[in-house]
């Protein structure tokens, strides 16, 4: 629908990307988050791999690197809970990609990290928590 | 410290300090492996041979010891002694000479902004990303052999120790025992091989805690800004002695950056 | 302080020490090049590169001063303490916010505004802040174990006045010599480590 | 950004130079990339939707079923100003 658009040349391609979950993004709570997102049930799973430092640095940048192993998994969500706006990230994988990512987020201090990953129409969790801390004037 | 504290959060940390310290490698690792650091490495190659200045040429007529352009192992051999100017120079002091005597430029438009920030980084910052990365993989061997060389060496070394300031710093205040920290960061003890060699090998750096790329010559400049004493003058002997005392002490390890610090 | 006393020490000191490898230049020599090679910044004035005589004997013993120089160095340090009148004890609360700051006689600090204390750079103090430093020591329990008595709030307040009068060679800044800390400020950290309600005596 | 063949899939790591600003940091206008997209050979494999807590100067890394020396591989993304940018590389 929205490639025929384009071909018709009725939208810039640009525009064809701009689907954002606003509502998702500007909840402020992780469960106002996740029913936005229609995510609003979840079941925990070990299918759901969250490799992060349990200690971070500096909150300004946090890697967090996500995989499911959890069959079809077609996206992933990745929620701060203690963040003013939870929702960090959500991907789709289609045909041609692994539900892999690795990003750095911020973190306004020691939270939990929840994922909710989708496979099949159901939705699964896992948390992992991350502590913040204060680092010295160096490097 | 100020900078730290402001974006820093708070803390229900009941782990043990060696649980602590194994989980900062792994933050360290983990940031390292996601880090922009080529970004700067990119625009620094395009800034370098970029013709600039009233004579218009770019920088790689620019000797940095191996001979005018020569960029393999540069890094690595600085600071060192340069018979053009009789002194010795590390690399941003060195590469300053050369956008004054090879481009034409003036001292004060090429001064005029040597450190960047996040929105903006400087020149300088992009440059020593691109000319440190080229001597990836070959041994740190500052000069060693010339008059000069040694004594920046010694003056250095002097500088290490030299108390001062407002709060009567040295550099071996924070950073002359084994096992310390401020806050939860861990300090090198730089007069040693051991610590000066990882340290050494991985600047200049890009900084993840407020996004910027960092030269040796700003390291140098905000321990001073926070030592409470004035400010060195950038590619002064002062500051280059004291990476020469720092580089020598981590001499013979493997350059391995530009690195990502905290 | 008393300049002649230490320039005393330190000419003698120079001789005594079995000091520089060949070519270290001396400290006057090194406060030259700073002279040359540094600039004044905001409030970071030049007069900071040019040496006390305790800092110099410092730099030049490695922080190791024979037992008698060191003995007079705190002495004379000691001559510098002002203790105000009244109570010595401030508030914790407030003081607890200003060891968090490690803002303060910097070139990018504003002249005039308040300096933090630095205190959880190098100190353990309340046990809920877990980011602390270990160049100095744990201040954990500090009331608790050494009681409050006037002499102990006299013993504190003159270690973050001048801790160079108890140490001489000590890493600790001389908080108030210099400065950087106001007597109510000292006297709320005074509280921070003695007060039985601080938290540190929890 | 780079992509390289390991153990049968392709890395993709890939770098975006945008400050990140949040709500916090501006006092009240955020500056921030929304949305991103990875394509191999010019099909879109994953669609990412970001928020202001990405750390600035984002660097992704995804990883792609298969794929083979040449493969065209490009990333584009949209930022809340709805200014784009895209980077392409073939697989090494």
């Amino acid at each position: 629908m929205l490639a025929a658009l384009v071909v018709g040349g009725l939208l810039k391609p640009v525009m064809a990307l701009a689907a954002w979950n606003k509502e998702a993004f500007a909840a402020k709570s992780p469960g106002d988050a996740l029913n936005s997102l229609g995510a609003s049930s979840t079941e925990p799973s070990k299918g759901i791999v969250i490799d992060a430092p349990q200690i971070a640095e500096n909150g300004a940048v946090v890697p967090i690197e996500i995989s499911s192993s959890i069959p079809n998994t077609t996206a992933i969500a990745v929620v701060i809970e203690k963040n003013p706006f939870p929702l960090a990230a959500r991907f789709d994988f289609k045909d041609g990609a692994l539900p892999f990512v690795k990003l750095n987020a911020k973190m306004g201090e020691t939270s939990d990290v929840r994922v909710v990953a989708t496979a099949g129409g159901k939705h699964y969790v896992a948390t992992r928590e991350i502590k913040v801390t204060i680092g010295g004037c160096g490097g | 410290m100020m900078r730290a504290i402001t974006c820093g959060a708070v803390l229900a940390l009941a782990a043990a300090p060696a649980l602590a310290q194994s989980q900062f490698e792994k933050y360290q690792r983990m940031t390292a492996e996601g880090s922009p650091v080529e970004l700067f490495e990119l625009v620094g190659e395009d800034l370098w041979k970029k013709p600039q200045g009233p004579n218009n040429v770019s920088l790689e007529k620019c000797d940095l010891g191996k001979g005018p352009g020569v960029l393999r192992g540069a890094y690595a051999a600085l600071p060192r002694y340069f018979k053009d100017a009789d002194r010795v120079m590390d690399l941003e002091t060195r590469l300053l000479h050369c956008m004054t005597t090879v481009q034409g430029r003036s001292p004060e438009e090429a001064t005029k902004r040597l450190f960047g920030n996040a929105d903006k980084p400087s020149e300088m910052e992009y440059l020593s990303a691109y000319v440190a990365a080229q001597s990836q993989g070959m041994k740190l061997a500052p000069g060693s052999t010339h008059p000069k060389e040694k004594e920046s060496y010694e003056l250095g070394k002097a500088l290490f120790f030299h108390r001062a300031g407002a709060w009567d710093f040295s550099c071996a205040s924070c950073h002359g025992e084994e096992d310390k920290r401020i806050r939860m960061s861990e300090l090198p003890v730089l007069s040693t091989p051991k610590a000066a060699r990882p340290v050494m090998a991985t600047w200049p750096a890009y900084r993840v805690s407020n996004s910027q790329f960092k030269t040796m010559q700003w390291r140098i400049n905000d321990c001073y800004r926070q030592m409470r004493m004035p400010e060195p003058v950038f590619g002064s002997e002062a500051t280059v002695a004291m990476n020469m005392y720092l580089t020598t002490t981590a001499k013979g390890e493997t350059y391995r950056g530009p690195g990502t610090k905290r | 302080m008393n300049r002649t006393l230490l320039w005393m020490f330190g000419l003698a000191g120079i001789a005594a020490f079995a000091l520089p490898a060949f070519g270290e230049p001396n400290a006057r020599e090194v406060t030259e090049v700073l002279k040359r090679d540094f600039k004044a910044r905001g409030q970071a004035t030049m007069d900071r590169v040019v040496q006390d005589g305790l800092q110099r004997i410092c730099t030049e013993t490695h922080d190791k001063p024979p037992a008698e120089v060191a003995k007079a160095l705190e002495a004379d340090q000691m001559k510098t303490i002002q203790y105000p009148s009244g109570s010595l004890m401030g508030d914790w609360k407030r003081a607890e916010k200003m060891a968090q700051s490690g803002r303060g006689a910097m070139w990018s600090d504003k002249p005039g505004v308040a300096a933090g204390g630095s205190c959880y750079n190098c100190h353990q103090i309340s046990p809920q802040e877990t980011s602390y430093g270990t160049i100095g020591p744990s201040l954990l329990g500090f009331g608790k174990k050494r009681g409050n008595g006037p002499d102990m709030q006299r013993y504190v307040y003159g270690k973050i006045y001048n801790a160079k009068a108890y140490s001489a060679c000590s890493q600790m800044p001389r908080l108030g010599y210099s400065g950087t800390l106001t007597d109510e400020q000292i006297k709320d950290f005074t509280a921070l480590l003695l007060d039985p309600a601080s938290p540190v005596n929890q | 950004m780079r992509a390289t063949l390991a153990g049968g899939n392709t890395d993709v790591r890939v770098l975006m130079t945008h400050p990140m600003e949040t709500a916090q940091q501006t006092k009240g206008a955020p500056y921030f990339i929304q949305n991103i997209t990875v394509k191999v050979n010019g099909k879109p494999v994953i669609e990412g939707e970001i928020s202001q807590a990405i750390s600035r100067n984002p660097v992704f890394s995804f990883r792609l079923k298969g794929g083979a020396k040449g493969d065209k591989i490009e990333v584009s993304w949209l930022d809340n100003k709805g200014e784009t940018n895209k980077t392409e590389t073939a697989v090494a």
